[in-house]
């Protein structure tokens, strides 16, 4: 087995490892959706996967949560091979996963919600604080979940997964439906969760929200890596972009 | 078309099998076969599990009993009347009902159809435990001595040809049409301007309907009318047939209530009587498990796999 | 003194009561229908037989193992919630993805296999089950003599139904179990083991049947089609109370005894049919139930 | 001078358990314009929708459509009458084909949607106009596919073009691009405008983008109530608008 | 001459549903048991059996019959417990001129309403049920009755017969409750019962209704404050419930199997075969079975007048039939017996759970027949 990337070593030499996929494969049902993806992200590195409508970077994160009904290859996460293990046991390991389609629960209220995933780790962000960045969720704390607005939901969706201390955070397109003045507020936050020393591994389709916050930048298309962006060569690449993703 | 092809064939083989098989089987087969295609419409076409349905053909049953037996009507008016009963009763039921989905639906259904078997089981027309004995079968037109049994059978058949139409027609029909939209989105239907529970209500009263003409046929054929067929096992008894045979098809529920009578006729005979119960329980587990498009189901896939 | 507008109050109250007693039953076995409905959205049909089976359990256990009703009460819905569990990992997960219409068939299936086997094993004339020692003798009311047994079984139920609500409504547990069912994948992916909450919330849905089964056993016959009737009558009582909602099937399965035991007093040709005549008003006043929420 | 207007509320209200998610709103919507809603997450934007096709009912206020009073009718009653509302959520019948998901919609006014004794083939003379249907929002070499392997952006036009069939005075967009690559949102932008001939349009949008290049008019809600009401350009240049829902940086979402 | 060269006896039974310990495998052992002892053959052709699960709905047992009599030559039908079964099948076989030899059902209707020439009605009925067990106890001076019935045709024929007795004998009824037949929880009816005011509560029911009723009536308390009745009791029933609740409780049979030598040596033989003491109608199905092949023999033909002729015309006579008659009616006259629960003191064995009391005279228990139905 090689492990020579090159991105791989780039940012080994850079920071700690704390993502590592390589020839990941998967699948649903009978459909072969991803077709060998490999990438690499250090600790405190915002990376997002930039790509069209059904490239597979939503499967991409799934099949890293072992949500995707079947999937080959190596997936390390902190060092631990996870390809084998469990769903349940993926979380412990300090992820924190907030799903495209938000994922509220209408069974539980606002507060509920935000409390229901258990804390993987003991540093996670405290609820007084999360009902300060997200005053909407505070004043309807004791409503149903699913009763929340669209972007309410998405608040809630990203507040609850902080509140876990996870420490590696995959985001499926966070801003959507979201009004610009959260979204911006949404770009100081994710700042500052990478300042703490958070890894983040963000889908998404707004790439001028993407573009200033992120390290680096993959792009995806038909289930396949076909570009690695730095953000430094952001400007030099920028044809190429517009050719994948059509900005 | 092959479908049509298919037709034939099996009108054919409906014309000449009384003289092969038992007549009175073959009856019940298709009073059946009748049952389980107005309840199909309703589970395969409209997404409805309704757990009740047995009370329709009940009544249709009971109802052409009485008044035949009563009021001497004929045979023909009398399943009219019964097929007209349960078409009312479904149009009460319907109302209640469609309102609720999915598993909801199943349960508001059976306890209504509950509801009714008490009725029957108390009112004082119905013959309690013991139901109506000795109908009498009469003349068709006044003339066609149904007690023959080969005389019957024809009857029957022509019926059942008749019900069949019906709902092949409703199936591929404008209706059908909202139907079928119906159950592939149902808010998306209401916002096109579909009253959509008016839609399912129609659907339930015609499949109610035509399940107590089958109730209406069968009472004449057996000369009987029981609780057997308002009993919560009889409505299992139509979705074990519809699963066995293929629900969503349209030869399915033919093929599935053959099946079912058929082996229902082999156990009763035989020393497995015992396990009558077990067996069908079984079927059900295995049909859930692992054959859930039932035989007629299965067959279309193989044919599509193989040949298209 | 005990008249009261031509109404015979001791009859009444007497009445009253036996209703409660009844609607104890209803109330154990509407609970476990909606944990697993709630939970699961699964309508377990099976519940009715699973109950009769608790009950055979209890006899077979006392005649042939000298267990006794009291050891009965715990081993028998442990041994029935295994059974439960043994019954969701190799039927129900199978078809999980499926519509839940399936769920019912198959349970609907088990159902008639139980019943069927039990019919078949012990025949249908009713075995009985003696009324635990401590339990003999009755309290006299002014209105009615009132068995021991029969206040137990008020007593222990409602014990059990208000721990299980707590548990369900109130602890972090049961925040788990009801966000599992609405989305398991996600919930997984928070590090939550859901396939094994699942069969273990079905498990003890299916015991508490197996539990109420125990508690019959000395006052019913213990027969196989014990529990085949009364399960429709606990349908109805789970629509009338709003479907999936733990509180609702508690208070309704309660209530509905005591309807049930007011229309035996006043007219009792429709004490099989009152219930369902509920369901009818209910469902045109208020669709989602009593207590449910609309969807 | 009123019959200008397609659509009217006044003093709309919505409350949820004493929370006052609409607030007294009184919305003008032009014949022939693309009105845009916009507002924070949560403003009620959505409610407002839900209100105006009887998915919720107001607790108080009115709605008046050509000048008359529809606030007592049923959804489908609402959308019979012309106002049709698509979903966020892809609303198509997946497993029928493409021409038969625009049929179904013209099939509502042939009145033959009850009679289950006729043929489903006197429903072939709406072939003609649906395939026309199809070929205005580019989907005529799609007719006979099944919709579920249409891609997203195909359903989104799909959706659009089986609005349409039921020739809606007043269609109501809810984030019509909402989770599109930006190459689908201009396309459905484009559509957006195309189908505005002839029509009033409302719709919820973020996009600022689509929000600038389409709306004849912009009402800002905020907490339920209209904060205000008027161009893009006088919209963006209000600094309560600004501070509420753009943020500071709105010469970067302009392009 | 036979019909088909062979005479085919079908026994339509309950096998697996609440009448099966009454007459369901044990009625099939019988009627084997009965060919058995006649030798198997007849007029020098084969004596076969068929035999199939009613479920105790008449349109499955009448569908069974109609096919048995249409496709497969069946000449004689037994068994037969569930009423309805019972009335569905006998329009089947009197339409097809079959014998139908009743050997379970309570109901009367067979020789009264429905009465026909090929209904021959042997082990016991509900007139003789209520003649039997009612009024030796009115005639003791428990005057005031109260009924717990079943609400069915059968529970309403016993009611409405017991009800007649007890008027006849200057007794009086003074309330009556119609319990849904299968009803689990009887405390209800219970409590009514003891505000009644009544000296005896007679248990117009069966099976389990029977069982469940008798022993809510002890928790309750009721066995303690007047007599309980039950006016139809199988041994399989009474073997079911507790001695100290059903113990010194008066029923009427028409057969018991510790009777005498006769009744000791037949039961033995159906005990070792059938795992299980008979119960009456289990007797019955064999002596009526007897009694219609001797007739087959004696007629030298299956042709069911002839044979019913010579049925009616000769004497039963064995174990079961003790002073008996086929009536014209085809109601089966003989012994009838009062019998008493025995109490757990009393017991020698698991078995003995009668005694019996005083003997019945067939003409004292069952009414005497109707003109209307003098099928001579
Ligand atoms: N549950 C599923 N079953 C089958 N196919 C799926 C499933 N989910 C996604 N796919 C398919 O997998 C491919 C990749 O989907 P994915 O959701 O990963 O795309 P994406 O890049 O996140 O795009 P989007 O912008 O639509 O979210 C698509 O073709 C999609 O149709
Ligand atoms: N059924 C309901 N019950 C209680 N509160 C509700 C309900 N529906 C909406 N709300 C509340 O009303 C407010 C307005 O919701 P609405 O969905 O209209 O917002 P919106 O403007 O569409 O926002 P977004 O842009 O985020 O979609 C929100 O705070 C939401 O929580
Ligand atoms: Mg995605
Ligand atoms: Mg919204």
């Amino acid at each position: 087995m090689s492990t020579n990337h090159t991105s791989a070593d780039h940012t080994n030499n850079t920071r700690r490892e704390k993502l590592r996929i390589s020839d990941l494969h998967a699948f649903y049902g009978e459909s072969h959706i991803l077709h060998g993806i490999d990438l690499s992200i250090g600790q405190g590195e915002l990376v997002t996967l930039l790509g069209r409508n059904g490239a597979g970077r939503s499967t991409t994160l799934k099949a890293i949560m072992n949500m995707v009904g079947r999937r080959s290859g190596s997936i390390v996460i902190n060092g631990t091979e996870t390809i084998n293990m469990a769903a349940h046991k993926i979380a412990h390991l300090g992820m924190g996963f907030c799903p495209e389609e938000r994922g509220i629960f209408s069974s539980l209220n606002v507060e509920e919600n935000l409390m229901l995933p258990p804390a993987v780790r003991s540093d996670g962000v405290s609820v007084d604080e999360i009902y300060e960045m997200f005053p909407n969720l505070y004043e309807r704390r004791f409503s149903q979940g699913t009763r929340l607005s669209g972007g309410e939901q998405q608040m809630l969706a990203l507040a609850r997964i902080l509140r876990t201390g996870a420490n590696i955070l995959l985001l499926d397109e966070i801003t959507e439906g979201l009004a610009p003045v959260i979204v911006q507020k949404l770009a100081e936050v994710l700042m500052q969760l990478k300042a703490r020393g958070l890894t983040i591994l963000l889908v998404e389709q707004n790439f001028r929200f993407a573009a200033p916050i992120a390290d680096r930048h993959y792009v995806m298309e038909h289930g396949h890596i076909v570009e690695e962006v730095h953000a430094h060569e952001l400007i030099e690449k920028t044809e190429l972009l517009n050719t994948y993703l059509g900005v | 078309m092959k479908i049509s092809k298919l037709s034939i064939v099996l009108l054919g083989v409906a014309l000449v099998a009384p003289f092969v098989m038992y007549p009175v089987l073959l009856m019940k087969i298709l009073c059946f076969a009748l049952f389980a295609s107005a309840f199909n419409l309703l589970l395969g076409f409209v997404g409805l599990l309704s757990f009740g349905h047995a009370i329709f053909l009940g009544t249709g049953g009971y109802v052409t009993g009485y008044l035949v037996m009563n009021s001497g009507l004929s045979p023909l008016l009398g399943i009219l009347a019964g097929t007209a009963a349960a078409a009312a009763l479904g149009a009460v039921y319907g109302k209640l009902s469609v309102k609720r989905e999915g598993i909801y639906f199943a349960m508001v259904t059976l306890a209504l159809a509950q509801l009714m078997f008490f009725v029957f089981l108390q009112a004082p027309f119905t013959g309690g435990e013991n139901g109506l004995q000795g109908i009498p079968r009469g003349f068709l037109f006044g003339f066609i001595d149904l007690s023959d049994n080969l005389n019957m059978y024809y009857f029957v058949l022509a019926i059942f040809l008749f019900g069949f139409w019906v709902i092949n027609r409703t199936i591929h029909s404008p209706f059908g049409q909202v139907l079928k939209a119906i159950r592939e989105n149902e808010p998306r239907a209401t916002s096109l301007g579909y009253n959509v529970n008016d839609y399912k209500w129609a659907a339930f009263v015609i499949s109610a309907a035509l399940s107590g003409l089958a109730g209406s046929t069968k009472t004449l054929v057996f000369q009987l009318a029981s609780l057997t067929d308002v009993h919560w096992h009889m409505s299992g008894e139509v979705v074990l047939m519809t699963l066995v045979g293929g629900m969503g098809t349209i030869f399915g529920p033919l093929v599935g209530a053959a099946a079912i009578v058929g082996l229902q006729n082999f156990l009763s005979g035989g020393e497995l009587g015992n396990y009558v119960h077990i067996i069908m329980g079984l079927i059900f587990i295995v049909c859930v498990l692992a054959f859930r498009s039932g035989i007629v189901g299965e067959i279309q896939k193989i044919v599509k796999r193989n040949f298209s | 003194m005990a008249e009261f507008l031509g109404i015979n109050l001791f009859g009444l109250f007497g009445q009253l009561l036996v209703g409660l007693i009844n609607g104890s039953f209803y109330a154990l076995l509407s609970l476990g229908l909606a944990i697993i409905f709630g939970l699961l959205k699964i309508i377990n049909f099976a519940q009715g037989a699973i109950y009769m089976l608790g009950a055979f359990l209890a006899y077979l256990a006392l005649q042939y193992l000298g267990i006794s009703y009291w050891a009965a009460l715990i081993v028998v819905p442990l041994v029935v919630g295994l059974l439960g569990i043994l019954m969701e990992r190799f039927l129900i997960r199978p078809i999980a993805n499926e519509d839940h219409l399936y769920s019912l068939l198959l349970t609907f299936g088990v159902a008639l296999v139980l019943q069927g086997l039990f019919t078949h094993l012990f025949g249908s004339s009713g075995m009985s089950y003696p009324i635990p020692e401590a339990f003999s003798g009755g309290i006299k009311l002014p209105f009615m003599y009132l068995p021991n047994y029969r206040a137990w079984i008020v007593v222990a139920s409602l014990v059990v139904c208000v721990g299980t609500w707590w548990m369900i409504e109130k602890t972090k547990l049961g925040a788990y179990l009801r966000a599992g069912t609405e989305n398991p994948a996600l919930m997984q992916a928070f590090g939550i083991n859901v396939p094994l909450m699942v069969t273990l919330t079905f498990g003890f849905g299916v015991a508490l049947a197996g539990f109420a089964g125990v508690m019959a056993a000395p006052v019913y016959s213990v027969s196989p089609d014990m529990g085949s009737n009364l399960l429709i009558v606990v349908f109805a009582i789970v629509v009338i109370g709003g479907m999936g909602s733990i509180g609702g099937a508690i208070i309704t399965g309660l209530g509905m005894g005591i309807v049930e035991g007011l229309t035996k007093y006043f007219y009792p040709e429709a004490s099989n049919t009152v219930i369902f005549l509920v369901m009818v008003i209910v469902l045109l006043i208020k669709p989602a139930g009593l207590f449910g929420k609309e969807a | 001078m009123s019959a200008d207007y397609v659509l009217e509320t006044q003093n709309l209200i919505k409350e949820f358990k004493g929370f006052t998610a609409v607030d007294d709103v009184s919305l003008k919507i032009q014949r022939g314009h693309i009105h845009a809603l916009i507002g924070p997450n949560g403003a009620g934007k959505t409610t407002v929708f839900n209100l105006l096709t009887k998915f919720l009912t107001p607790t108080s206020g009115r709605i008046l459509y050509n000048g008359h009073d529809i606030t007592s009718l049923q959804s489908a009653a609402i959308a019979r009458k012309g106002v049709v509302r698509s979903f966020q959520i892809s609303a198509v019948f997946p497993h029928l084909s493409v021409l038969e998901n625009v049929r179904i919609a013209l099939q509502r006014k042939e009145g033959n949607s009850f009679h289950f004794w006729k043929s489903e083939k006197v429903l072939d003379k709406l072939n003609d106009r649906a395939v026309e249907l199809l070929e205005s929002v580019g989907l005529g070499n799609f007719a006979g596919a099944k919709t579920v392997d249409l891609s997203y952006g195909h359903k989104r036009a799909l959706e659009i073009a089986t609005t349409l069939a039921l020739e809606p005075e007043l269609m109501l967009l809810d984030e019509p691009t909402q989770g599109m690559g930006h190459e689908d949102v201009d396309v459905v932008a484009d559509l957006i405008k195309k189908v505005s001939k002839d029509r009033t349009i409302l719709m919820v949008e973020h996009n600022l983008h689509v929000v600038s290049k389409l709306a004849d008019q912009i009402t800002v809600l905020q907490r339920g109530a209209i904060l205000t009401e008027g161009d893009y350009e006088t919209v963006s240049a209000d600094p309560r608008v600004q501070e509420a829902y753009l943020g500071v940086a709105v010469e970067e979402n302009g392009a | 001459s036979l019909s088909d060269d062979k005479v085919k006896i079908g026994v339509l039974a309950d096998m697996g549903g609440v009448y099966a310990d009454i007459c369901g495998k044990g009625c099939v052992t019988a009627v084997e048991m009965a060919v058995e002892d006649f030798g198997g053959t007849v007029l020098g052709k084969p004596i076969e059996i068929v035999s199939a699960d009613d479920q105790n709905k008449p349109d499955v047992g009448s569908a069974i019959v109609r096919k048995w009599i249409e496709n497969e030559q069946v000449d004689v039908i037994t068994g037969l417990v569930a009423s309805s079964v019972t009335g569905a099948v006998t329009q089947v076989t009197t339409d097809a001129k079959k014998i139908a030899l009743i050997a379970a059902s309570a109901s009367n209707a067979f020789t009264t309403k429905q009465c026909s020439p090929y209904n021959a009605h042997w082990t016991y009925n509900v007139v003789a049920l209520a003649n039997g067990t009612v009024k030796p106890i009115v005639q003791s001076g428990k005057k005031k009755w109260f009924f717990i019935t079943a609400d069915y045709a059968f529970g309403h024929a016993l009611e409405g017969i017991a009800t007649k007795v007890i008027e006849s004998e200057g007794g009086e009824v003074v309330g009556a409750v119609r319990a849904p037949l299968g009803t689990t929880d009887f405390s209800s009816y219970i409590l009514q019962a003891q505000a009644s005011g009544a000296e005896v509560v007679g248990l117009a029911n069966a099976g389990a209704d029977f069982v469940n009723s008798l022993k809510t009536a002890a928790e309750f308390g009721l066995t303690e404050m007047m007599d309980v009745a039950g006016l139809l009791v199988f041994t399989p029933n009474a073997q079911a419930l507790d001695p100290a609740i059903a113990g010194g409780m008066l029923t009427t049979t028409g057969f018991y199997w510790d009777r005498d030598e006769e009744s000791r040596e037949w039961s033995a033989r159906f005990k070792a075969r059938h795992g299980a003491i008979p119960a009456m109608p289990h007797a019955g199905a064999y002596s009526a079975t007897m009694h219609y092949l001797n007739a087959v023999k004696a007629a030298g033909t299956d042709e069911s007048d002839a044979v019913m002729k010579i049925m009616k015309s000769t004497k039963p006579d064995d174990f079961f039939a003790k002073n008996a008659t086929l009536r014209a009616d085809g109601r089966m006259v003989h012994d009838m017996y009062l019998v008493k629960i025995t109490k757990a003191s009393e017991r020698k064995s698991a078995d003995d759970i009668f005694a019996i009391q005083s003997v019945i005279p067939g003409d004292q228990a069952f009414a005497p027949m109707l003109p209307e139905c003098d099928f001579k």
